[in-house]
């Protein structure tokens, strides 16, 4: 079972969807939502828990939106069960939860 | 920002968002390369400590904002005078640092009397130069730096040298001015391309600080929206068609000419 | 007799051609009609609007704040427009694109679920043709049969394959049956 | 006649330079009036036309001084900061007095300011924003349809008299779309021959020059009486305007362009509140209507100027009137537009100052009334 | 109090810059003002200035952007060609309200036109040659002494109202030499300190930005607001003019610059024949003298305006007296002078047109009487 | 013409001025480059039979009256806009011959864009550029082309890089151009000399018979006055000084860039 | 009373400075004065001048047509400014210069030659301040003592060790005995 | 005693003295007159018979006031005794013959 090298936060409500960080992921981690945020973008969000914190994204995304986050040394490793939650979508006028629809997983922990 | 406070002990932050870039989201179009080039440039400003000494000249160009973004002073200058207004301001505050951003229309159409003589002064400013081969701003005309056969509203058949002339590679033309200290040709599509970026932006401050004279780093960019693409395309359409007319790299390092750029 | 409207939305969404087939479709039946775009930067990913008069007598001024009624595309549109319905007029809107409906009881207030339509229409990229004919089957201002004509003006010659789905789309927003949504008290 | 087309004013104008035999067009983008460039540099080109995109405004004035020079119909537009630009240019243009159209889609200043439309420019391209004694000769147009139409007009004229002209239009004439019809014009009976140009010194005459350089300045003051006496057959010629609802006004609104459509429907609402108000609309800003003003003036209570700036068009209009009544304004700036309603507040406040007459039969029909700038123009004669 | 000097125009107000504490100076050479740039590259940079030849006007004025946005002393100056390629930038200054000094020597025109001494620009300098609504402050010596003079007059007005000040002066106040006096001036006494200015943003403040975009009209109709009321401050404080044998006049000359001079000879002239004839100098052409005009129409045979132009001034003339009495002109063109004798005769043909007063004692001695810029404010001020 | 008729008979002439150059004498200052310039240039349109085919801009500079002594049509420019004026008149008349004449401030400072954009389109015109390092005209002010040290009244310690930066070589970088079909750099301080430059301007002529594109033709010239020299001291001077700087001979030909020509 | 003088001829003869020279007198003097060259390109290889006012009152106008001397160095000064010499006022001129006289007989005209006192004193660079000299002699509109001063601050700093040779000048030229010239009738 | 092979005629009014022609000319055949044009300019002369026709002279001549003749190819060539008359002062306005003053014969023919 997986264990977390790094993960991101991305501030969903300024993602504007370009895909440009989901395409430089070496890891396949992002994807967009199906959802749309209010300026009516659907935003990148973490799909995997593969994520190895490489900061790929974060350098390639126009609008500095990804935080990238990665394991201390040393730092105990968490697992599945323990996911850091991804995203939360905070609408203009009140905070609505995302649902995201199940991802089949995938990449290199079959 | 929007975002809910999670068990992120045991993790440690690796990138965010530089502090001198401010909150207001940007408002570029989604995938373009103003945004990233800069994320680039306040990481850099945030790095070598010079927020406080700095000054951005901003140009008319879809950057025409970019005041509302960079954390620092700036002035906004009129469409095409960004390196004259920087003149003004290098000369009485000598000190300082100075750039101006600017876009192709800006830089190398309209304004092109005052970047090519505040190179040949040798002004000791940065320029920096987002070529995106396109008029984005105004809704996608041609650039002077927009490439043959290249569909803009301007040229619906595509650029052809009868009437529009050849892609203008003003950035060779600087590299041969005496002035010029620090001549290069970057991008932004990739990881690693944003990393020599950052190299090329650090370098140029330093060597600002040093008085060692004039910079310019062209950024060879996207413009989604002006080239009816969607980032990634674009992006592709880039590297496949832009670069092979402005190839990456240094076209003049600390005053000497790079060879195997004159064409 | 003149009719004042407003279409808003994302730009992308289509709704500058919206107002446009429905002025072409005005000059069609020999009305005087004016069509203004917002224009401009704020256009960059931000929202696109267009306002359309529709009259029998000479338009004095095609910019007006107040409109008959206003046809929204998305949510920041009911934010922004909301107030500038004239009263009694009609606020339209895609549902399936707001959080946060209209709240004014002074006009009325008309959802129709877009997205429900578009799949079943299997297309996402005539929304905005759903909802012109979702607009005129509440507010008359031409005939669908102008708005049918207007189509291959305003389409450019080589998108004219398309026509058929946009008047499917078209006939299809305009036999919805829409009611007001009950308004908050 | 030719069917009608619902088009953009930029496209329309467009369109109409190129029925109008416009051989050249040298421009930059600029919002809000990128169109023209566009729609030129795909249907002008197809048709025949030289379109260049060139460097600057700076170089396309130039340039249409050198195709203007060389004996062709030239022209350029842009929008303001762009037109800015070009008054070094203009004033060359018109010291050599060398014919062309010059299209200035006013937007909000000053400076960088806002791409929405304005009427700002108003003494810059009246009083002459270049340096020297010279004038443009200004049409404003207010429909979709006066920008195709003043196409040809401008043309003409600048054939006439040898004088750049200048459509001064704004931002929303330029982006919205309304119904417009292209006249029948055939620019071959139109074109005059213009043995001044510099087309080649064949043996058989002496070399032209086109220069506006006269060092002696007793050769100079020459030039600009020469200058001076054509404006003034330009004054007594060419003023145009439009009156609606003047016969019988006692409040008397000027205003031109958009504002002038915006007055046109405050009249209406007056009236109907039994308010004799009437418009008078300047159509050439140079020459200014001026004789208008002053035959009217003594019979009204007052005058109301409106525009989409700070008042700058006040000046001609108490020119006009010379304190024979008294003249106020309302306007926005920036890019605002004055909705028709607030124009009415201010018509009705001073209708109230005059307590003018109680509503009647024939203050409302007024409204009717409009004349034709030909009928008018006779007026002026006399 | 110094000694005085023997200099040209151009050079004294050259040295009185370098006096005023200008920190940069960017200019281009043109004739008739190029000694202001040779003067100071030689003197100025001698004395610590930052003095700049680049590479056009329009660098120029770009840089006179930046250097006042970086809150400095500066200024540029040209003539007449140079001055309208500056118009874009201008417009840029006065939106973002950056202070600055312009100096155009005004030379024959339009276009290339003539080297010699004109007032053709007054228009462009007073009504704004750039885009949007915007006003200089424009201060026009008539001598020497006053070209330096208005240095630090301009500057300090600049400062004080975070606008740019424009010098409007012409070839023969350029080229001419007389006895200049350089009065004590302590520039660090005037310069005020300017918060708004792109030092660097410190920790301590939110960073600063000169701009002139505001996209929303709604906030540039505010802008256009700001400006307007500011213009509105300048119009009730700054009125400078000078008045010349005026309290008895019947006629009163109204002229500036050189032309005041040549004036206030004719006047001489025409007392001497016992016509008592007065002058009216106004000092700052924006804001314009108005009131003053207001205040002794009334009592007036006739106005008489004297210009080196065709009659620009004379809209300003008449929307001061707005037909309490006739107007009338008197010009010279293209750098043409009227000397004194040829106005002299326009003021006998009025006075014998009102057969005015025989000689008398108090005519002729109306002469001497002359009053200065502050005891005539306040006749404004009530 | 005051010459007696004496008797010539047995002499035949060998060299009289041009028929295509009108009588007025020149204003220019005694031994002025321009007058030689105008000379060449109305011989070889002479010879080559064009006068009535021929349009010419003149600049704003000492040759601002150009169009006294040159018998064909042409129009003054405002300064530095001669190149922009000829593209508009080539543009409408393709099928004649146009030349601009502009000096170094007029085609290097003010005119720099225009120049450069007509050279990048491959305008087919001829530019001819008197440059004498100075502003003639308006008495000797620094010109962009001054050579380091030159003292003139705006520079009264000489030119210094600090100030105003490097002799601006814009045949150079014009010869970069793909627009550019033939760049060369000439002069009339001797006989031979005057010999090559007519070669230079006839070939360019010829060019844009055939379409071929832009060409300019550099007079490296003198400035007695402006100088405060002698004719004589002034055409040694250069030699001595402005030669090397601006080295004479072809720095583009046939579109091909002459190799050695960068520095 | 005021002196208006206009100094005329050819560029590089040094007009511009005998009218700067007596124009500092003046105001070493404490007169009001002023001084107005001609300028611009006309000066290219042409001919040069300057008009200089003395006077007791303030100068209105720098710039007159009417003189009451005139000095003239060359031939066309004569052509040209012979007929702006007031009634009764003075035209002197370098008769070594010049080949046609003036042939006014309403002013007094008087002939210096100029050439023969230049050689006398072995400079030809000092003619003009010959000519000063004579004019002073005919014209005290100023001490020749203030002239003499004058010179040090218009003759720049580097040329000083000429100040003597040009005090020669001026005296050679004020002892000179001038006729005028017997009008040609 | 020498032969003509070429000679220059001198336009003098319009001659401004540069001394460009005289500095290019192969024969020393030039100099500057001691008198002066109406424009107030020593002109050039031809002050020897040896000129070549070789039009150096001409060719730098900024003014263009340099006519140049050569003998006719088998033209009979002319003596000392009939040397071309070089220039004629003509006034503004009225005629003044010049007097040349004598120069030394030298060069090839002593
Ligand atoms: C004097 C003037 N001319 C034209 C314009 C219109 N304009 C604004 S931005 C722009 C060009 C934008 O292109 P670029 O400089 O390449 O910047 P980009 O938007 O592509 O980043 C133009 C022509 C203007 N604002 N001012
Ligand atoms: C807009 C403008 N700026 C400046 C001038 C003044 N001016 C006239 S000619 C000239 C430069 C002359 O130098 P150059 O072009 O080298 O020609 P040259 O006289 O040396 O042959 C200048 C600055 C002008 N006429 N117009
Ligand atoms: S790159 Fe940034 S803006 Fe683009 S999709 Fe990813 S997170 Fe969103
Ligand atoms: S940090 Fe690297 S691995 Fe993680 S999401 Fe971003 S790009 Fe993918
Ligand atoms: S228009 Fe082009 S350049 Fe401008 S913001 Fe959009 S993508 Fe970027
Ligand atoms: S000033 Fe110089 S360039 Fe001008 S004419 Fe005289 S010598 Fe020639
Ligand atoms: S070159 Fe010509 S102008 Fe010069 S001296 Fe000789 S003849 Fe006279
Ligand atoms: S032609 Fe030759 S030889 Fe004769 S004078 Fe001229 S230069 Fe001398
Ligand atoms: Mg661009
Ligand atoms: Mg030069």
């Amino acid at each position: 079972m997986a264990t977390i090298r790094g993960t991101v936060q991305i501030q969903i409500e300024t993602c504007k969807g370009c895909e440009l960080c989901i395409e430089s992921c070496p890891q396949d981690s992002l994807a967009l939502s199906k959802e749309i945020n209010a300026k009516g973008y659907h935003y990148a969000v973490l799909v995997q828990d593969n994520c190895t914190g490489c900061v790929n994204c974060a350098l390639v995304c126009p609008d500095a939106v990804i935080t990238v986050y990665r394991t201390k040394k040393g730092g105990t490793s968490r697992t599945e069960a323990e996911k850091v939650p991804v995203a939360v979508i905070s609408h203009v006028k009140n905070d609505v939860k995302v649902v995201l629809d199940e991802v089949p997983q995938g990449g290199a922990n079959i | 920002m929007n975002l809910v406070a999670t068990n992120l002990e045991g993790l440690e932050c690796v990138w965010a968002k530089p502090a001198t870039l401010t909150d207001t989201p940007m408002h570029y179009c989604p995938g373009c390369g103003h945004g990233a080039v800069h994320k680039v440039l306040m990481e850099v400003i945030q790095e070598m400590g010079v927020q406080a000494d700095t000054i951005g000249i901003a140009p008319v160009g879809c950057a025409v904002f970019a005041y509302h973004y960079l954390n620092v002073d700036m002035q906004e200058a009129a469409h095409g005078r960004a390196s004259a207004v920087a003149t003004g301001v290098k000369r009485l505050l000598p000190d300082k640092i100075v750039f101006s951003y600017q876009g192709d229309g800006d830089l190398a159409a309209i304004g092109t009397n005052e970047t090519i003589h505040a190179a040949n002064r040798g002004e000791n400013i940065l320029v920096i130069f987002i070529n995106n081969a396109i008029y984005g701003m105004t809704g996608g005309q041609m650039a002077p730096t927009s490439i043959l056969g290249m569909k803009t509203t301007t040229t619906p058949e595509g650029r052809m040298v009868e009437t529009q002339g050849f892609p203008f590679k003003i950035s060779d033309l600087i590299a041969m001015l005496p002035g010029a200290y620090y001549v290069t040709r970057q991008a932004v599509h990739s990881p690693t391309a944003v990393r020599y970026l950052k190299k090329a932006l650090t370098k140029s401050i330093q060597y600002q600080k040093e008085k060692k004279g004039y910079c310019l780093v062209e950024v060879v960019s996207n413009c989604p929206s002006g080239w009816k693409m969607t980032p990634v395309e674009a992006n592709k359409w880039m590297e496949q068609n832009m670069f092979p007319v402005y190839p990456l790299g240094d076209l003049k390092v600390e005053g000497k000419l790079v060879e195997q750029k004159h064409q | 007799m003149t009719h004042e409207i407003l279409f808003s939305g994302f730009g992308g969404q289509g709704v500058l051609s919206m107002g446009m087939t429905l002025t072409y479709a005005g000059m069609i039946e020999g009305k005087h009609v004016s069509w203004m775009p917002s224009y401009g930067p704020e256009m960059r990913g931000g929202t696109a609007n267009c306002i359309v008069i529709i009259s029998s007598q000479e338009i004095s001024s095609p910019i007006v704040t107040q409109f008959d009624a206003v046809v929204a595309m998305n949510q920041p549109s009911i934010d922004k427009f909301e107030k500038a319905v004239k009263p009694n007029g009609i606020l339209i809107y895609d549902s399936s694109a707001v959080i946060i409906p209209p709240t004014r009881t002074d006009i009325t207030v008309l959802p129709v679920d877009i997205d429900r339509e578009a799949i079943k229409l299997r297309n996402p990229k005539v929304r905005n043709m759903i909802m012109v004919g979702a607009f005129l089957n509440v507010c008359q201002v031409v005939q669908l049969s102008s708005v049918m004509k207007a189509l291959e003006s305003v389409l450019p010659e080589r998108y004219h394959h398309l026509l058929d789905i946009n008047r499917k789309a078209l006939s299809c927003g305009e036999q919805l049956v829409i009611e007001a949504a009950t308004p908050i008290v | 006649m030719s069917e009608s087309k619902l088009m953009k004013g930029n496209e329309a104008l467009a369109e109409a330079a190129i029925r109008a035999g416009c051989d050249g067009y040298f421009g930059y983008p600029i919002t809000p009036q990128s169109e023209v460039l566009e729609y030129l540099a795909d249907e002008g080109r197809r048709r025949g036309m030289i379109v260049l995109q060139v460097e600057s405004e700076l170089a396309a004035i130039n340039m249409v001084y050198g195709g203007a020079g060389a004996g062709k119909r030239v022209m350029t537009s842009s929008s303001s900061p762009g037109i800015s630009l070009m008054q070094e240019g203009l004033s060359y243009i018109a010291s050599a007095e060398l014919p062309c159209l010059i299209v200035n889609v006013n937007r909000g200043g000053p400076g960088l300011g806002t791409i929405q439309p304005s009427q700002g420019d108003y003494f810059q391209a009246t009083k002459g924003g270049g340096h020297g004694d010279y004038h443009l000769i200004v049409l404003a147009p207010s429909s979709v349809q006066e920008m195709a139409d003043f196409v040809y007009e401008g043309f003409d004229l600048a054939d006439k008299y040898r004088n750049p002209v200048m459509i001064l239009a704004d931002g929303a004439l330029g982006q919205m779309m309304e119904t417009v019809t292209f006249k029948e014009y055939d620019p071959q009976k139109h074109k005059l021959e213009k043995k001044w140009a510099t087309t080649g010194k064949t043996p058989d005459r002496e070399r032209n020059i086109v220069t506006s350089l006269f060092i002696q300045p007793e050769k100079m003051e020459g030039v600009n009486k020469g200058l001076q006496e054509k404006y003034r057959r330009v004054r007594e010629h060419e003023i145009r305007y439009q009156l609606i609802s003047a016969d019988d006004a006692d409040i008397i609104l000027v205003a031109y362009g958009l504002a002038a459509r915006i007055c046109s429907r405050a009249v209406e609402l007056a009236r109907h509140r039994g308010i004799r108000a009437g418009l008078m609309r300047p159509i050439t800003l140079f020459p200014y209507p001026y004789p208008v003003l002053r035959k009217m003036s003594p019979r009204l209570q007052s005058v109301l100027v409106v525009e989409m700036n700070s008042g700058q068009m006040v000046e001609d209009v108490r020119l006009g009137v010379e304190g024979r009544v008294p003249v106020e304004f309302y306007g926005r700036m920036g890019g605002m537009i004055p909705p028709p309603e607030e124009i009415l507040e201010q018509v009705e406040r001073l209708a109230a100052l005059h307590k003018s007459a109680p509503v009647s039969k024939e203050a409302v029909k007024g409204k009717a009334s409009r004349k034709s700038k030909s009928e008018l123009h006779e007026i002026i004669e006399r």
